[in-house]
């Protein structure tokens, strides 16, 4: 399918020159490595074709693999000397991307089109001070520029982005600055030699929410300040919503719907955009309210995990780093407890204690009266089948070299009760489980999906009948619709092996759907702790209030900037 | 830093005082008798156990090596005969063959050793990267199979075939370069360099194909990083991308390597110092050995060990150094 | 807890990429170049095993002398051009006693290939344990095996392998010694390489979840670490393959090499070395078989390499690069 | 295969080291006119320019009382003059011994007991001090201090009171069997006759020291010279040499050594490849350049022989000296004579020789004497093996021993690779000996090792490679170590390892050793030899060939049959 539809932004309107985009008929295709499959074409963008008028902004959005990325590096030639098979036609502001010359792409790229990627530290290079990369970018498009006017324009640039103190941060390297000023100096580099289209891949996807907003808002004003056009290409349909004036949803390489935001979200034409939408968690939605007799307030006897002023720091000495600080947590059979924070606020260090991954530097920890803090790795093996632990991300947690099947078997082979044809039933049932075909034993994780490969982890964590799995950022990598499919897994597995929960996410969304209580910390701290929707509805600690503001909302589409 | 340097020395002093026992031992075990060897081919038992006497090799092992250890720390005094000799500390002892000071030998030899392994690493490593850069970039062509073919031969061939070869060609036929001579550095640089052009080369050579593999695949490594590609994309040009952006993250763990294996190259490099007649501690050790002569052995391992774990010191920090975002990460 | 750990964990690591998944072996199968290295590497092991029956066929023995063959006036270079080859010598005889080169490089390669990949074996053995323990240990271990390590390497060979040859009895077959003194020396290297690779395979989650099914350290050694150190231990050895050939040959030159009469390819490089022009087939023949076995394990070693590591294919591909599954978090919320 | 030397070739025997340390070496031809002739570049020979000596083996021991050398060494005869010499001459007439310090070769008394030494007039040291017979004296007696051992075993074993003695430092009084009645007459008196003792009077232990310069063990480094040149710079453990013009040393007080170049170069740890790649190539100094310890190879030999230009610059030098199997009869199954005899004539010469590097640097031999007339040459073939050997005969003899299933014996070498008794002459061996059938299992030993079983009366093998050289030309130091009765040696280093201990041969050597008339001795050690032979103890080998390769500039080759190689004190580059 194809769609023609010429996108301007209400702001801009109609203007008589061309389009500052134009893709027709684009198709990548990629040859897989040698012996990875007999066909080994993949197609990642199938006839895919849109405009953009000077001034516009469009969302391109999809869940990984939909080639929205492929599509957005197209329009910079980046695909060019990779081995990839580009066919149709891409115009960039008169330029035909496809036509032009080396000289001439090397012209465009930055000049007339710049780019901003996901991952800001990556994206930088380590070894050189943030002002020298930006100054080196404006001298290849300015010849003639001296070191000192690329220098000075470099700090200018940095200066609108909104870094402090812009000419002597300019001489700082990457590592030196906070993600947030990171993704802000990657904006400047953009911004350095004027482009008249800006493409923004997951600008925000490796950030806090709280930055994810101030970055959002600075794409916002710049659009306003400059006149530029933006592509913004998102898997989150909330950041597009408020950021962009058409969308375009893609899936498998094909465009499935094209039109202002407005539309595509209040009244989606297709069943793919109407299912994405369904599964976007909201913050504002109240859990579905549990059906079984759940221990609202349970009796003392009923406390699975007990942690009081735990602590834990890294390194020795002056180094030294607290990252976990005097927190005190209950966790009660059969409950879920939300842990929300974000980067750094020491959750995953605290996830990882509760179940022993890490030893605690001070506090106690008790499971089910024992002081499990400070046992020894031998101590420890009894009690580790009851604590499991589910990983963020699945395509490290599952090691790539052995069957899933061995990897879910694990567990079940070091504790030695069952023999080897108990086991291999155990598994069957245990994928079937969770919603896998048990004949998938003797397959290797890279032939999963993501999700399934993260009920693979929740297989293997079920496995030696454990009383409390820590949930680690368990959905964080997933697309949304494969995330409420295992957020959903995770809620019936609780409901029906009276598991204890400790959900632990930097998304107040998903956390809302799960948990019966929530904590949020901050810097290694609780700041915040009670039921989950009192805090969700009452938050008492403005770090709290603020974080819940700062969480992108598909309604804001409906009030445009 | 200092607090992490001062670790590794006391660790690199312990090294270095297994090492001795260790050799101690081993020469314990090794067949022959030092004071037979020492004394001449026709000697009578008699005087065999007079040498054995002023050597003091009929003391027990383990006061022999308490003497070695003063030694060391203090110093120690030999009767040469008609006077006593004061050996001042670090004092590895007298050879067993001809009473001169170990730690006088070692001095003397050292500075060939050291221009042999600083040139030969040199020559490693252009040659190498050199390599390794040309077949990551895929842009070789011609130049990239000469040189990769070039640096695997060279890792095929033992040293005492490449460099009779080298010789024969450039001394021999050519008559391009003179035959090495050793020239210290501090004489005359220039013909230091140019005599010590072709034991590099060899050496170089044998050691280069490692670190061509290590250059590719670091470099194919760093140029799929995120950073590269941004700066492709914003129209800089390839060429530019590799010297500005990509050489020096690639380089670092080859350079890293490089100084672990200077250690060993110091101690190691045997066959090229008898190959062209360098005076290095290698021929040293060769001849010591045969010989039996303990102080020198152990005096020459010792060395050897003190530049290892200086050099594995070296490598550890500029790793480190290197991987700063491995570990802020 | 290493050697335990070694005797057990050893085969698997070994046989931990046949029994990855099929791609491995398939993406193997595509490169031609690893296929004719591999195939190389192949008919050299025929021909090392098949010596006697080579020998027999060409009706040579390896250590008979051919008294008339050799110009005994000059030196005892082989009468007859190219060193001598004839329809009875099909590779010429050796300079002085006039035996049978063919023969002797069949033979050779038997020690050869035995000592190298001997001592690559004792090299893995070695470096393998010794770097997982020191990543898995305490400070304690860890500093202590480093220091384990800086002592063997500045060991120097030569007084070690003249020790070592003196301590075991003569009857002890000398190739098998050999492989020992070189694996013994020089495992450095591949265990500073385990170490880093253990490392950072630490800090993937995988070997959490392992350490969380109970099982002591060294079972999540063996099943988790040592499957996934296969790729870059498999790697290092075809480096260290060729290297201790060449070992070989230059103990031989020291004096400490196999014993006469066996034939071994070092052994004939060393005693070769003069022979550059009065007999250059002499030189060329055992200098050429080793660079064939160095070229063939390099290409060989990239070859498994890639297929071990599918990122290879896609390595300069732009977007395709290494994509963090860091907090990529499905934040968006209506 | 000698590159390896600076490891392999070590003191197996007397006769290594002298080639080792001393350069030095006796020869002769196998018959008297194919003597090796001098030669060397065209015109006649001019003082000045600078004489490079390109050597493996470093000078390692440079003090005259540790060197052991045979006539005195080639290199340090250029500082050391002693009480006789050699006489620098081609072939055979520089197997004489000739005055040096002394006015004449001796004068002996009380059957050759006594020997008496007048000194030349007007000799002098470096620093114009004249030369007395006190500082030869003391010259002697150090050789006898602990700290200066590495000397010839002739001092200890002939001087009275020599066997106990040690040496100044702790025997300040000296040694009262040396006489020194004025300043230019030295008496020296021995236990038992021995009428080579002006031979043995041409070893550096008969140079003088003056004892107020004598600073111990450190004297090698500054040793005060008597003769042409005087070291300027000793380093790198012997490795460089620089000797200069002693301008005290009279050229009339000397009559052998010509001394033409003005320095002497001397630049060791080379490896024999590249020697004689340098001499052969002969750019800038290297055209000046001359070695006294390195030999052309076999590859290098075939090479050279094809260049009519290299091959004119080949000195071809025989040096007394031979490499033979040696059985051991306390061990079975060499205690009976026919096995002996069997593998005597089972020996194919011709492979061994090849081995050894063919037949220009090796010569097949069935006498244990070298083929030198001087040493008392006599030929003789008891057990005639032919060229390649009889296989046929051996097996008889075996059968006839009780062996007619074959036989299987170990042979024991050194695996060092050098010349002597390298593994491939040991291989050679073996491969011989198959034919007769007799397996031979090799034993190849780390060179120390080796050469501390050969010579232990305990660990002695049955069956081993071994060689013999000459420490002056002459039969009584080639044939009373190795089979003279009296010199088995339990608790040290045994050379008669025969342990033959035969009344008649005993008497016959000290009957010998009174004869001070040279060419009498020689005949009847000759007869010795031969009457020795007959019991098959030994199985010669070969004798060495050595081929010298020197400069295109160098002048004046004299190779004398004493040493077998070049005399550095007789070459020009001028």
């Amino acid at each position: 399918m194809t769609t023609q539809l010429t996108s301007g932004g209400p702001a801009a309107g109609r203007r008589e020159t061309g389009p500052l985009v134009a893709v027709s008929g684009l198709s990548v295709a990629f040859s897989a490595g040698p012996g990875e499959g007999s066909g080994g074409i993949v197609r990642a963008v199938d006839a895919l074709s849109f405009e953009l008028a000077p001034g516009g902004a469009l969302g391109i959005v999809g869940e990984s693999g939909s080639g929205k990325s492929t599509a957005a590096y197209a329009l910079l030639g980046l695909h060019r000397d990779t081995g990839a098979d580009v066919t149709g036609s891409v115009t960039v502001a008169g330029h035909d991307v496809q036509a032009a010359d080396d000289a001439g792409l090397r012209r465009l790229r930055g000049g007339v089109a710049a780019m901003v990627f996901q991952d800001p530290l990556s994206s930088l290079d380590p070894y050189q001070a943030v002002g020298d990369q930006i100054a080196e970018v404006y001298r290849v498009h300015h010849r003639d520029a001296s070191r000192r006017e690329a220098r000075a324009r470099a700090a200018e640039v940095l200066d609108r982005v909104g870094i402090p103190d812009a000419a002597r941060r300019a001489r700082s390297r990457p590592h030196e600055f906070s993600g947030g000023m990171r993704q802000r100096a990657l904006i400047a580099m953009a911004l350095a030699c004027r482009p008249q289209l800006l493409v923004a891949d997951e600008p925000t996807t490796a950030l806090d929410v709280t930055v994810q907003d101030q970055i959002l808002g600075l794409l916002r004003e710049l659009r306003a300040e400059t006149g530029m056009g933006l592509i913004l290409v998102t898997h989150d349909l909330g950041v597009a919503a408020g950021s962009v004036d058409d969308l375009l949803v893609m899936k498998d390489g094909r465009a499935v719907e094209h039109g202002p935001v407005r539309d595509v979200l209040h009244a989606p034409r297709e069943d793919y955009t109407r299912d994405l939408l369904a599964a976007v968690p909201r913050v504002n939605v109240r859990r579905e309210t549990r059906t079984d007799g759940l221990p609202q307030a349970g009796g003392d006897d009923s406390v699975l995990l007990e942690a009081s002023a735990l602590r834990r720091e890294f390194g020795r000495g002056k180094r030294a780093v607290t990252a976990v600080d005097d927190v005190s947590l209950t966790v009660r059979a059969g409950e879920t407890v939300g842990v929300v924070g974000e980067s750094g606020s020491g959750k995953t260090t605290l996830g990882r204690m509760l179940v022993r991954l890490l030893e605690p530097t001070g506090g106690r920890l008790s499971y089910r009266g024992r002081d499990i803090g400070g046992m020894k790795e031998r101590e420890l093996r009894a009690f580790r089948s009851e604590l499991q632990m589910v990983f963020q991300d699945p395509v490290s947690s599952l090691n790539p070299r052995r069957s899933i099947g061995e990897s879910i078997a694990d567990p079940l082979r070091a504790a030695g009760k069952l023999d080897d044809a108990a086991i291999v039933a155990r598994v069957r049932e245990l994928l079937e489980r969770v919603g896998l075909d048990p004949a998938s034993y003797h397959r290797y994780p890279h032939e999963f999906s993501g999700g399934q490969r993260q009920r693979v982890g929740i297989a293997r964590a079920l496995a030696p009948e454990p009383k409390l799995i820590v949930c680690d950022e368990p959905v964080s990598a997933l697309d949304v619709t494969t995330q409420a499919q295992v957020v959903r897994l995770l809620g019936e597995l609780q409901r029906d092996l009276g598991l204890a929960l400790v959900f632990i996410a930097h998304d107040l969304a998903v956390v809302r759907q799960v948990s019966d209580r929530l904590v949020v910390m901050r810097g290694g701290r609780i700041v915040e702790e009670g039921p989950a929707d009192t805090v969700y509805e009452r938050p008492a600690h403005a770090y709290t209030k603020g974080l819940l503001a700062a969480v992108p909302r598909l309604e804001a589409a409906e009030a445009p900037a | 830093m200092t607090g992490y340097l001062l670790r590794r020395a006391a660790g690199a002093l312990a090294v270095l005082l297994v090492l001795s026992v260790v050799v101690y031992a081993t020469f314990y075990i090794a067949p022959g008798d030092p004071a037979r060897l020492a004394c001449g081919p026709r000697c009578n038992p008699g005087q065999i156990a007079q040498v054995r006497a002023q050597l003091s090799l009929g003391d027990p092992v383990y006061l022999q090596y308490w003497h070695f250890l003063q030694g060391i720390v203090a110093g120690h005094d030999y009767s040469t005969g008609t006077a006593l000799l004061h050996c001042d500390a670090p004092c590895f002892g007298l050879s067993y063959q001809n009473n001169q000071q170990v730690t006088d030998m070692l001095i003397e030899r050292l500075p060939a050793t050291a221009s042999l392994a600083v040139g030969a690493m040199a020559v490693a490593l252009l040659l190498g990267t050199g390599t390794g850069l040309l077949s990551a970039l895929r842009r070789g062509g011609i130049t990239e199979r000469v040189l990769t073919w070039l640096t695997l031969a060279g890792t095929a061939t033992p040293v005492f075939i490449s460099g009779l070869g080298l010789l024969m060609l450039f001394c021999a036929y050519l008559a391009w370069l003179p035959f090495p001579t050793y020239v210290p550095l501090t004489g005359d640089p220039e013909q230091w360099a140019w005599n010590m052009l072709l034991p590099w080369a060899a050496l170089g050579l044998l050691e280069s194909a490692k670190y061509a593999r290590l250059m590719r695949s670091s470099m194919l490594e760093t140029l799929a990083e995120d950073h590269i590609r941004t700066f492709r994309a914003y129209g800089v040009a390839e060429r530019k991308l590799v010297t500005r952006h990509a050489l020096r993250g690639a380089v670092a763990p080859v350079i890293a390597l490089s100084a672990a294996d200077f250690g060993s190259m110091f101690g190691g490099a045997v066959l090229t110092e008898m190959m062209f007649g360098l005076p290095g501690i290698g021929a040293l050790l060769v001849h010591a050995t045969t010989t039996l002569d303990l102080p020198v052995v152990v005096a020459v391992v010792m060395v050897t060990g003190t530049a290892v774990v200086i050099a594995n010191i070296v490598a550890d920090v500029l790793y480190a150094a290197a991987d700063r975002r491995v570990a802020l990460r | 807890m290493t050697t335990e750990l070694l005797t057990t964990a050893e085969p698997e690591a070994g046989t931990a990429p046949a029994s990855g998944p099929p791609q491995v072996w398939r993406r193997l199968r595509a490169r031609k170049s690893a296929l004719a290295a591999a195939a190389v590497l192949g008919l050299l092991v025929l021909l090392a095993l098949a010596a006697p029956l080579l020998a027999a066929i060409e009706g040579q023995d390896p250590n008979a002398y051919h008294d008339t063959l050799v110009d005994s006036a000059r030196g005892g270079v082989p009468f007859g051009d190219f060193g001598g080859i004839s329809a009875e010598h099909w590779l010429g005889v050796e300079p002085g006693t006039g035996r049978d080169l063919f023969v002797r490089l069949v033979y050779g390669a038997r020690v050869s290939l035995l000592v190298a990949v001997g001592a690559t074996a004792v090299q893995i053995l070695i470096g393998v344990g010794i770097g997982l323990a020191a990543a898995l240990g305490n400070r304690l271990v860890e500093s202590l095996l480093t220091h384990v390590t800086d002592v063997m390497v500045a060991m120097p060979l030569l007084v070690f392998a003249i020790a070592l040859m003196a301590v075991v009895p003569a009857d002890f077959p000398r190739p098998v010694l050999l492989a020992i003194a070189i694996g013994l020396l020089q495992w450095g290297g591949m265990a500073r390489l385990v170490r880093a690779q253990t490392l950072s395979l630490m800090k993937l989650d995988f070997v959490s979840a392992a350490r969380l099914t109970g099982g002591s350290t060294r079972r999540v050694a063996r099943r988790e670490l040592l499957p996934s150190l296969a790729a870059p231990v498999i790697t290092y050895a075809a480096v260290l393959l060729p290297t201790n050939i060449v070992m070989e040959a230059s103990m031989s030159f020291l004096g400490v090499g196999v014993k006469p009469p066996t034939p071994s390819w070092g052994h004939m490089l060393s005693t070769a070395t003069t022979w550059f022009r009065a007999d250059p087939m002499y030189v060329l023949l055992p200098a050429l078989m080793l660079f064939v076995t160095t070229l063939a394990f390099t290409v060989l070693g990239d070859g498994v390499r890639a297929a071990l590591d599918p990122r290879e294919a896609s390595r300069l591909r732009v977007g395709r690069g290494r994509r963090k599954a860091r907090t990529s978090g499905a934040g968006g919320a209506a | 295969m000698r590159h390896m030397s600076v490891i392999s070739r070590r003191v197996a025997a007397a006769a290594v080291s002298v080639v080792l340390v001393g350069g030095a070496a006796a020869a002769c031809g196998p018959k008297e006119g194919d003597d090796a002739k001098g030669g060397g570049a065209e015109g006649a020979p001019q003082k000045g320019g600078t004489l490079t000596v390109l050597n493996r083996a470093p000078q390692k021991q440079f003090d005259p009382a540790r060197l052991y050398t045979s006539g005195g060494g080639n290199i340090p005869s250029l500082v050391y003059r002693t009480l006789t010499t050699r006489h620098r001459a081609n072939g055979a007439e520089g197997t004489k011994v000739v005055p040096d310090l002394a006015a004449d070769t001796g004068t002996p008394s009380d059957d050759a007991k006594t020997w008496t030494y007048k000194l030349k007039d007007g000799l002098k040291y470096e620093d114009g001090s004249p030369i007395t017979s006190a500082d030869i004296k003391y010259g002697v007696e150090r050789s006898f201090a602990a700290e200066l051992s590495g000397g010839a075993p002739y001092l200890r074993d002939w001087l009275i009171g020599g066997d106990t003695y040690q040496g100044p430092y702790k025997e300040k009084k000296g040694l009262d069997s040396i006489e020194t009645p004025d300043e230019k007459t030295i008496v020296f008196k021995l236990k038992k006759s021995e009428g080579d003792f002006p031979y043995f009077a041409a070893s550096t232990q008969f140079a003088p020291v003056p004892k107020a310069k004598d600073t111990g063990a450190k004297y090698a480094e500054h040793p005060v010279s008597s003769g042409p040149y005087k070291v300027v710079k000793n380093a790198g453990d012997g490795e460089q040499m620089t000797l200069e013009r002693n301008p005290n040393w009279s050229e009339e007080t000397d009559k052998e050594r010509h001394a033409y170049p003005d320095r002497i170069e001397v630049k060791s740890g080379l490896s024999s490849a590249v020697i004689n790649q340098r001499l052969s190539t002969g750019s800038g100094p290297d055209a000046a350049a001359v070695t006294t310890d390195t030999n052309l190879g076999p590859a290098e030999l075939a090479q050279v022989t094809g260049d009519k230009n290299l091959a004119a610059r080949v000195g071809t030098g025989h040096f007394g000296q031979t490499s033979y199997l040696a059985f051991n009869p306390a061990v079975k199954p060499f205690d009976d004579p026919k096995v002996r005899q069997a593998i005597s004539y089972a020996i194919n010469r011709t492979s061994v020789v090849n081995a050894a590097g063919g037949s220009s640097l090796a010569e097949p031999t069935t006498t244990f004497l070298p083929r030198q007339k001087p040493l008392g040459y006599t030929p003789y073939d008891h057990f005639p093996a032919g060229a390649k050997g009889d296989a046929a005969k051996a097996k008889e003899l075996l059968k006839e021993a009780g062996h007619e299933n074959g036989l299987e014996i170990t042979l024991t070498h050194s695996t060092a690779q050098n010349f002597e008794t390298s593994p491939e002459v040991a291989t050679a061996v073996q491969a011989a000996l198959k034919e007769a059938g007799i397996t031979v299992k090799l034993e190849g030993l780390e060179d120390n090792d080796y050469d501390e079983k050969i010579h232990s009366f305990e660990k002695q093998p049955g069956l081993f490679i071994a060689h013999w050289g000459a420490d002056w030309p002459s039969g009584g130091p080639f044939l009373a170590p190795v089979f003279d009765g009296r010199q088995i040696v339990k608790d040290g280093a045994n050379f008669n390892t025969a342990r033959l201990d035969d009344p008649k041969v005993n008497d016959e050597i000290d009957a010998i050793n009174k004869i001070t008339d040279h060419d009498a001795a020689a005949q009847r050690w000759g007869a010795l030899d031969r009457k020795i032979g007959e019991q098959a103890l030994t199985v010669p080998l070969f004798n060495p060939v050595y081929k010298r390769l020197f400069g295109k500039d160098v002048k004046n080759v004299v190779i004398s049959n004493w040493t077998g190689v070049l005399d550095v004190s007789q070459v020009a580059v001028k």
